[in-house]
């Protein structure tokens, strides 16, 4: 790096090019690379921040979660007595249907009895205390079996039932010897029973399908409790929402963005609007109670409702980001369109709308995240609670009968007390991110399509 | 008909509509050798608009407007008997569904139509419970025939609605197919509807308003009757009880609202904001393309998780630092939920709101003033600093009230993060709560309705609401300030 | 037209109970399973009263007897029959984590850690216990941390009455109060019953298990659950005695344990008969086999009401509150 | 101040654009002061005069370009074809299909070279089908001297052509739509002189059927294809006449002084 | 229509830019085959050549401009004072601000005029105090001959500028941060002749310490105002030399095509 030319002598009272090669960074140039430097840092610090807490909330929802999607099963022959479901012995339906849950469970207190008896395993556990390791679903599973097949009656039928929650705990390592100590509900020697099962392959843990296809169950219960309801609950919910959200947010944000003279009224609808983004949300469960429920009379615990609400909700956060990408593309697109004579609202359909997509998008993007994992809304129209337990008989019933939707399910599961609802409640919200990333896979993909630079 | 039936008819008409003006446009510019004012397509529309609109637009009015003028016509029936302390709109209410459930039985046959009409009024309330249709009471002789006069008057509205409703579409269509000829302005009448859609839409967000003002301020209204405003507007002291005596103050739980959201936007916006500057102008088009749907995911998980991870994780974490005996020996911190816990991870939360939006504002910034910029030899910092941010900055305002909306919307994190005592305290380090929280505990809790402890919530709501107005208000001012015009 | 599933609506605390019971409602009958809302005992008291007809719910669930304030309101609406069936007990316990100390408190032990203001020597201080052995030498000296109910609470209110209140009147504090301010009575329940707000007693606004998690994270606390949480949380938490007595559902349904309170739901009568199921679902909630002390809500932590044979016949009846 | 020379027409078309007393503000800058002039049809008018006296506005004004700028107002009158366009019943959208217009910032639309030009006739349906669209579209691109440079990428995206390039496929997107007057504000500034002869070409063709309104800053176009030579200076229409006479024999002092390259 | 002075540049300075074999491809396009070049020191250089031809594209080869846009790829070796610009050592920043540029579509920031011409100096620290940098930005907008069109809003904002004046602006903005060498593209595309002139004269002036290049269409002001000449074809530098040579006596058919009008 010797012979840098100089350049040559100035003027006087000229201020002349600074001196130096372009291969030694000047003070002032050094300076300002490590103020840009450092500002790049910023940018990649605030990712990294951002994706560690990303990470560490997943590895605590996985972590947690993840147990949810197994679950045990014991594997039973149940004799069906007939003296004992159908005495007159005629298969009458009606007369069977009378034979309630409680009469079923003997049945399987024998059928327990007499596999502890095959397995050769000594235990001191009375036949009512034995039946604590199936569900309380054990005999309403068998009811249905018979009422479906009367013709099984009489006969030794070999049957899957739900282990109970206890169980399922000391399967997956939840529930130890030490922790039954104080519990009524299981003993230890239930567990050497279990140890004795399960090398007999007759207990044994599966992915647990009816976690995600399955509906709710009660309180003491959790064993039999899944998603799955109140996921159509959350799809029909979110049909409603970008149905309804989405063309009115745009439209709006059109309306106030293009066409609206630029006077005290619109200054009032976009303060309104920003206004609505900052209304708590339960405020929109007061709001769509009275309006929809008891002034329009929609059902309650609707779907369709709740879609209402979270549209009310969501279109603010779509609104306000579609002004946003309207008002970022230059003007001068609009006037090469207004130039061949294409008339404003062409203009904006053909031209401004598709360039302000990505932007629409993310607000799409956000609003539904935000009105899929809302809950205090629909407490107030009677989506909270024990409800997500029929399947929706079609379309027009998914949209009206009672239902609830997934981030009530999972509130609801975690406040309730057996802490076998507590994997659930984490596993839930696995299945709602998986319904997110699903849901927000198409409008990602078409944000990327539409990005451009001009 | 039933009313969906109408509208299902009347749009066939505007389809129908739609087809012939088209063609009749079409076949007019061919006869008479002229180009169309607009494409074909406009007219067809316009028929449509002009057949579906106004019908529609009438059995909508005429569904809210029936019942109206028949309970006025069927009123003086039962106002022979009403006695003095009875409620007309209980005694309607019990008419209407009486009438309702005599139509069910006739429809699902239970009852012939003359059966129906001649049912003694002993017999009505059990034949409506075997419909399934609850009274509140015995049928009196004037309800049922209040009744039977309401489903006359219903059957003769109905047959009426029908006709005028699809005679309207069909008017509608005619006057818009007469109308497609070549220099009829078919595409400024579908541009003036589409317009008024678009009006519509920006309306639903006032009607909104409306909907929650009203919703709040009976109640609101009836609280302050209860407890008096001056102490709700500057009570110091929030203790609820059921007992009675309870002390009301807004100002712990707004400055809760206020300290939290201030703490959660100082971590949302600077990482937000970096985070968006990244990705739009340094980081290669493939770790943008997956980088800001990950972060889009921290707006997807339930708060409930948030909450759960202030609780569990951030909150012991600052009490090691700054918490008694904590490693910093600053003893600032009583136990895990604080401000400044909830703050941190509502922060968290609220990144992607900042960076999403910012990044897709930033990203349409015209690359002509970048190159202008970093053509005289500035940095690319510089370049963002000076030219791309204030450029871009009415679209990151946006996103930063958007961000500070849901701050001060949230209830879970700050629940499980900063706790339910509502306190009046400068130390970041202590717990508070929010307007919002309180809002939802005090309208799910075990308040009677009536009383001001669960009446409350609708005040606070109300003056929430107001606040958010007034700083919204200053918001557009300072954007319309500061707001940088490109081209 | 015509809504096919009984609707309920109410009390957190009763929900447990009355999904069990839907439940199993649903598997032993053809209608379908019932709709249990939950959002509190107010809001689904508030909804109750809205008015008769099938877009009104059919029953609120409720923590605590309805208000006058709320009959009042109901029968404005039309509401004019309402049953009120009472289904059991709910035990109010104090709980710490599994592995630290073991507390048998009383009432008074509790009124000292907690009120606010405490009269020593003819005047009230700020209260000065800071562990609870200071309260109690018999206590353990560990830091006093409680996770108590929030203002939003029911169980609040049973607290302060039957905890606070008591303690307070057990420890002669009311005597002492009751002489400081010359003989108020008002002012000396209110004053035994105000909690001290420097950070020890930590309000719960939201359900137990956000209880539990506060242990969790802070073990030396102790909270105050509903004794079906407990049960089911054995393996994490250790229950303290109240005045000696263990709490369970015997302790409670004798009335040996003092902390508890008694379970509604009302039933509007005007739907009896007429919402397909409602009928048979108060008949089969209230039945042995699911309310008794055999049943299935006894085993999940209810304490069964003794006198649930009255309650049978009030519902055989569809005898309603003003009648009684 | 309006010292509009009265011309004798001799061999002169009737007029297509009519203005009177136009003024132009932009807040407080009073760019238009009060202009007086008549377009000849079948003529191609051009604007002269230094750098932001205002040709452009005026240029706008002609086809309501300006109702977009906020807080321009315009008043005057101003006549196509014996219509009011300021009038309420005149539609703005059918004022610009009839009356093009080439701006001076090249502006393509992000998309596709073709749809730049497609856009036009599309939505004024003057192609049946996909076949006449084509058609039509490279008639217009080879108008606007283009089309052998672009014919390979009629996909490629508009904005990734040169300078030039952009500016010519704004004249093809202009004249894609058929207008009958058609405004170009300095089409050639960014041209080399064989596409600028080409465009000049274009004008001159245009002239058969239509008037065009060319704003320029060189003479020499401006005496090569106009008829008629406007020139303003400071919002003023200075003076207005045959091309010839303006070049060769001016009245006003200032317009001679621009001329000759003496005021700017 | 050639009014074309012969120069015989005997004093050459020495050589400010070394261009060899620079090849650019956008994507597919090759929109530069292998150009050599030396772009002597306090010298004017001339760019001309169709519409099209890469003429742009090699002046942002000479600050880098072309790493901003995505798809350009750009190889070969360019020395400015013996310094690989392209080498990893080098700073863009300082390559920058060393190297000043005017592009072809005037793009003033939406920031006040006073603020578009100070934002270079700001950020270089050319101005110790408020007082200096009006005096800069004075200067600066004097140099671009739009002073007095501006000096009393010189905060309203630059966009608001008619075309000229936005270009104006840019000049001026591009010569406030003094850089040694000025590349222009098209800098008298918009303006009137007088405009054009001082825009020249500021040429003239800047020669004195400095090498300017600049890209036009207008063979009369590239021979006005350069010294050097390289006509570019197609992407390939055709020739290269004095412009006197060059405007008269071409080497190469297609130049003299060119010059005389006959390709584009
Ligand atoms: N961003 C781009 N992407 C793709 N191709 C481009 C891009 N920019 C320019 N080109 C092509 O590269 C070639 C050279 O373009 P360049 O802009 O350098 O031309 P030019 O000589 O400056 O022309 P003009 O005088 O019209 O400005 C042209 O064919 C052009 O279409
Ligand atoms: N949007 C605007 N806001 C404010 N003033 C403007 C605006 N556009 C133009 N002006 C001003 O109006 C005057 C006329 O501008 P106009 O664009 O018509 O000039 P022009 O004759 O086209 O100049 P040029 O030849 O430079 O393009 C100028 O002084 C300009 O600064
Ligand atoms: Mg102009
Ligand atoms: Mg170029
Ligand atoms: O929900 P609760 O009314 O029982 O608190």
């Amino acid at each position: 790096m010797t012979d840098i030319p100089q350049t040559g002598p100035l003027p006087d009272g000229q201020t002349g090019p600074r001196p130096g090669s372009l291969l030694v960074t000047d003070d002032r140039t050094k300076r300002r690379n490590r103020a840009e430097a450092r500002f790049k840092a910023y940018g990649i610090a605030a990712l990294a921040i951002g994706m560690a807490f990303l990470a560490a909330l997943l590895w605590a929802i996985l972590s947690n979660g993840l147990t949810a999607f197994t679950q045990t099963y014991v594997q039973l022959d149940v004799p069906l007595l007939e003296e004992k479901l159908d005495k007159d012995g005629d298969r009458d339906p009606a007369k069977l249907a009378k034979v309630s849950t409680f009469g079923y469970a003997p049945l399987i207190e024998q059928a327990l009895v007499e596999q502890v008896e095959a397995t050769g395993v000594e235990t001191e556990l009375a036949p009512k205390a034995l039946s604590k390791v199936l569900s309380g679903s054990a005999a309403a599973q068998l009811r249905d079996r018979v009422l479906a097949n009367p013709e099984l009656i009489g006969q030794t039928v070999s049957v899957e039932l739900l282990a109970s929650s206890r169980v399922d705990g000391y399967l997956k390592g939840r529930v130890s010897r030490a922790s039954l100590a104080r519990d009524k509900n299981l003993d230890a020697e239930h567990l050497d029973l279990i140890d004795a099962w399960r090398e007999a392959g007759i207990v044994e843990k599966r992915f647990n399908w009816s976690f995600i296809t399955g509906a709710d169950a009660s309180d003491s219960r959790p064993e039999q409790a899944g998603i799955g309801v109140a996921m159509l609950g959350s799809l029909f919910m979110m049909l409603v929402v970008l149905v309804l959200s989405l063309p009115i947010g745009v439209a709006a944000s059109i309306y106030l963005e293009e066409f609206a003279p630029k006077n005290r009224f619109t200054d009032l609808i976009e303060v309104n609007i920003s206004n609505l983004a900052a209304v708590p949300s339960i405020v929109f469960g007061i709001l769509g109670l009275a309006v929809f429920i008891q002034f329009m009379h929609l059902p309650q615990s609707a779907p369709l409702v709740g879609g209402l609400v979270l549209t009310l909700m969501t279109l603010p956060t779509i609104i306000i980001s579609t002004r946003a990408s309207l008002k970022a593309v230059p003007p001068s697109i609009r006037d090469a369109a207004l130039g061949v004579g294409a008339s404003k609202m062409q203009a904006v359909m053909h031209h401004v709308l598709p360039l302000a997509m990505p932007g629409i998008l993310t607000g799409t993007i956000l609003g539904l995240a935000q009105a899929l994992g809302e809950t205090a809304p629909l407490l107030l129209i009677g989506m909270v609670g024990y409800i997500a337990t029929n399947y929706p008989e079609g379309v027009a019933e998914g949209f009206l009968s009672p239902n609830s939707a997934m981030p009530a399910q999972i509130y609801e599961w975690a406040k309730r007390a057996d802490p076998a609802f507590y994997e659930r409640a984490w596993g839930g919200i696995i299945v709602l991110l998986v319904f997110l990333l699903a849901m927000n896979l198409i409008a990602v993909l078409l944000r990327r399509r539409f990005e451009r630079r001009w | 008909m039933t009313p969906s039936w109408i509208a299902l008819i009347v749009l066939a008409i505007a389809a129908a509509g739609f087809v012939l003006a088209r063609s009749r446009a079409l076949r007019a510019a061919a006869r008479e050798g002229r180009r169309l004012h607009s494409l074909p397509g406009y007219y067809g529309w316009t028929a449509a608009l002009y057949a579906a609109l106004p019908a529609l637009l009438l059995l909508a009015i005429w569904l809210v407007a029936q019942p109206a003028v028949t309970r006025m016509m069927v009123w003086p029936v039962l106002e022979a008997e009403a006695s003095a302390n009875a409620v007309p709109s209980l005694m309607m209410a019990d008419v209407q569904r009486l009438a309702a459930g005599l139509d069910a039985a006739v429809e699902t046959g239970r009852l012939s139509r003359e059966a129906a009409r001649d049912l003694p009024a002993g017999e009505m309330r059990a034949a409506m419970a075997a419909q399934g249709v609850a009274l509140g009471s015995e049928v009196t002789s004037a309800t049922r025939d209040a009744a039977l006069r309401w489903r006359r008057l219903a059957g003769v509205g109905h047959l009426a609605r029908t006709i005028a409703v699809i005679g309207l579409a069909l008017a509608g269509a005619a006057w818009g197919v007469s109308r497609a000829a070549p220099d009829f302005r078919a595409r400024n009448a579908v541009e003036r509807a589409m317009r008024g859609t678009l009006i519509s839409a920006a309306l639903i967000a006032i009607l909104t308003t409306v909907g929650i003002v009203l919703a709040l301020i009976f109640n609101t209204i009836e609280f302050f009757r209860l407890y008096p405003a001056s102490e709700f507007f500057f009570g110091t002291t929030w203790s609820p009880s059921f007992g009675g005596g309870s002390e009301l103050g807004i100002l712990p739980l707004l400055w809760g609202t206020l300290y939290i959201s201030l703490i959660a936007l100082l971590v949302a916006v600077p990482i937000g904001l970096f985070a968006a500057i990244y990705l739009a102008e340094y980081a290669h088009r493939n770790v943008r393309s997956w980088a800001k749907p990950m972060l889009e995911m921290l707006a997807g998980i339930p708060t409930i998780v948030y909450g759960l991870f202030a609780l569990l994780t951030v909150g012991p974490l600052l009490v090691e630092a700054f918490g008694r005996g904590g490693y910093l020996g600053l003893g600032w911190m009583q136990g895990g939920t604080a401000v400044m816990t909830a703050g941190l991870v509502m922060g968290i939360m609220l990144v992607p709101f900042v960076s999403s939006l910012s990044d897709d504002i930033i990203n349409a910034v015209p690359q002509s003033l970048r190159d202008g910029s970093l053509g005289l030899g500035a940095t690319r910092s510089e370049t963002i600093r000076q030219v791309v941010l204030p450029a871009a900055l009415p679209g990151i305002v946006g996103a930063i009230l958007l961000a500070a909306s849901r701050a001060i919307g949230e209830t879970m994190i700050v629940v499980l993060g900063a706790g339910a005592a509502a306190r009046l305290s400068m130390n970041p380090f202590d717990a508070m709560t929010t307007v919002t929280a309180k809002i939802v505990s005090q309208l799910t809790g075990d308040a009677d309705f009536s009383s001001p402890e669960a009446l409350v919530a609708f005040a606070l709501g109300m003056t929430l609401f107001v606040i958010t107005l007034a700083l919204n208000v200053v918001a557009l001012w300072i954007v319309r300030r500061y707001r940088e015009q490109y081209e | 037209q015509g809504r096919d599933n009984v609707q309920v609506a109410g009390s957190s605390t009763v929900l447990p109970y009355a999904s069990i019971v839907a439940e199993a409602f649903g598997e032993n009958f053809d209608f379908p399973t019932p709709v249990v809302e939950s959002g509190g005992s107010s809001a689904g008291l508030a909804r109750f009263c809205e008015g008769v007809g099938e877009n009104t719910i059919d029953i609120a669930n409720a923590s605590r007897a309805i208000r006058e304030g709320e009959v009042e309101t109901c029968a404005a609406n039309g509401v004019n029959e309402i049953i009120e069936v009472r289904i059991g007990y709910d035990g109010i316990v104090f709980a710490s984590d599994i592995d630290g100390e073991t507390f048998a408190f009383t009432p008074a032990d509790w009124y000292q850690a907690l009120a606010a203001e405490i009269p020593q020597d003819g005047a009230m201080v700020a209260n000065p216990n800071g562990s609870w052995a200071e309260v109690n030498a018999d206590l353990p000296d560990q830091e006093i941390l409680a996770f108590i109910p929030g203002t939003k609470h029911g169980t609040r209110e049973v607290f302060e009455e039957k905890v606070l209140l008591a303690g307070c009147e057990e420890s002669g504090a009311y005597e002492q109060i009751l002489e400081i301010n010359g003989g108020d009575e008002d002012a000396a329940e209110a004053a035994c019953m105000e909690t001290r707000t420097d950070g020890v007693s930590v309000d719960i606004d939201g359900d137990y298990t956000e209880t539990l998690a506060r242990i969790e994270a802070n073990p030396q606390g102790i909270g105050v659950f509903g004794l079906s949480f407990y049960e089911n949380n054995t393996d994490s938490l250790q229950v303290a005695t109240m005045s000696g007595v263990e709490p369970s559902t015997e302790t409670i349904a004798s009335g040996e344990y003092p902390v508890s309170r008694p379970l509604y739901f009302y039933v509007k009568k005007a739907h009896l008969g007429v919402i397909p199921g409602l009928q048979e679902f108060v008949e089969f909630f209230v039945a042995d086999e699911i309310a008794g002390p055999d049943g299935p809500l006894s085993a999940y932590g209810l304490v069964a009401d003794p006198e649930l044979a009255a309650t049978q016949e009030t519902v055989a009846n569809g005898t309603t509150m003003d009648a009684m | 101040m309006n010292d509009m020379r009265t011309m004798d027409n001799t061999v002169l078309n009737e007029t297509k654009i009519t203005a009177r007393d136009v003024h132009v503000h932009y807040g407080t800058t009073h760019a238009i002061k009060g202009v007086d002039v008549d377009i000849a049809d079948r003529t191609v008018t051009a604007f002269i005069g230094p750098s932001g006296c205002g040709k452009s506005t005026f240029l706008r004004c002609l086809n309501r370009m300006n109702d977009t700028i906020p807080g321009a107002v315009v008043t005057g009158k101003i006549k196509i074809d014996e219509a009011d366009i300021y009038d309420s019943r005149v539609d703005p959208v059918q004022l610009r299909a009839k009356v093009g217009m080439v701006f001076q910032k090249p502006n393509p639309f992000p998309k596709s070279i073709y749809d730049n030009v497609a856009y036009g006739p599309k939505i004024h349906g003057l192609a049946k089908n996909k076949a006449e669209l084509d058609e039509i579209v490279e008639k217009a691109l080879r108008r606007g001297a283009i089309w052998d440079e672009v014919k390979d990428r009629l996909h490629a995206p508009g904005t990734g052509l040169s300078g030039g390039q952009q500016q010519r496929l704004c004249i093809a997107r202009a004249v894609a739509t058929e207008p009958e007057v058609l405004l170009m504000d300095e089409p050639c500034s960014a041209l080399d002189p064989i596409a600028t002869a080409q465009v000049e070409e274009l004008i001159d063709e245009l002239r058969q059927n239509f008037s065009v309104v060319i704003v320029t800053h060189s003479m020499q176009q401006a005496a090569r294809v106009s008829q008629r030579t406007a020139f303003f200076h400071l919002g003023n229409l200075v003076e207005y006449g045959e091309t010839g006479k303006i070049f060769t024999n001016p009245e006003d002092s200032r317009t001679e002084s621009y001329i000759s390259g003496r005021i700017g």
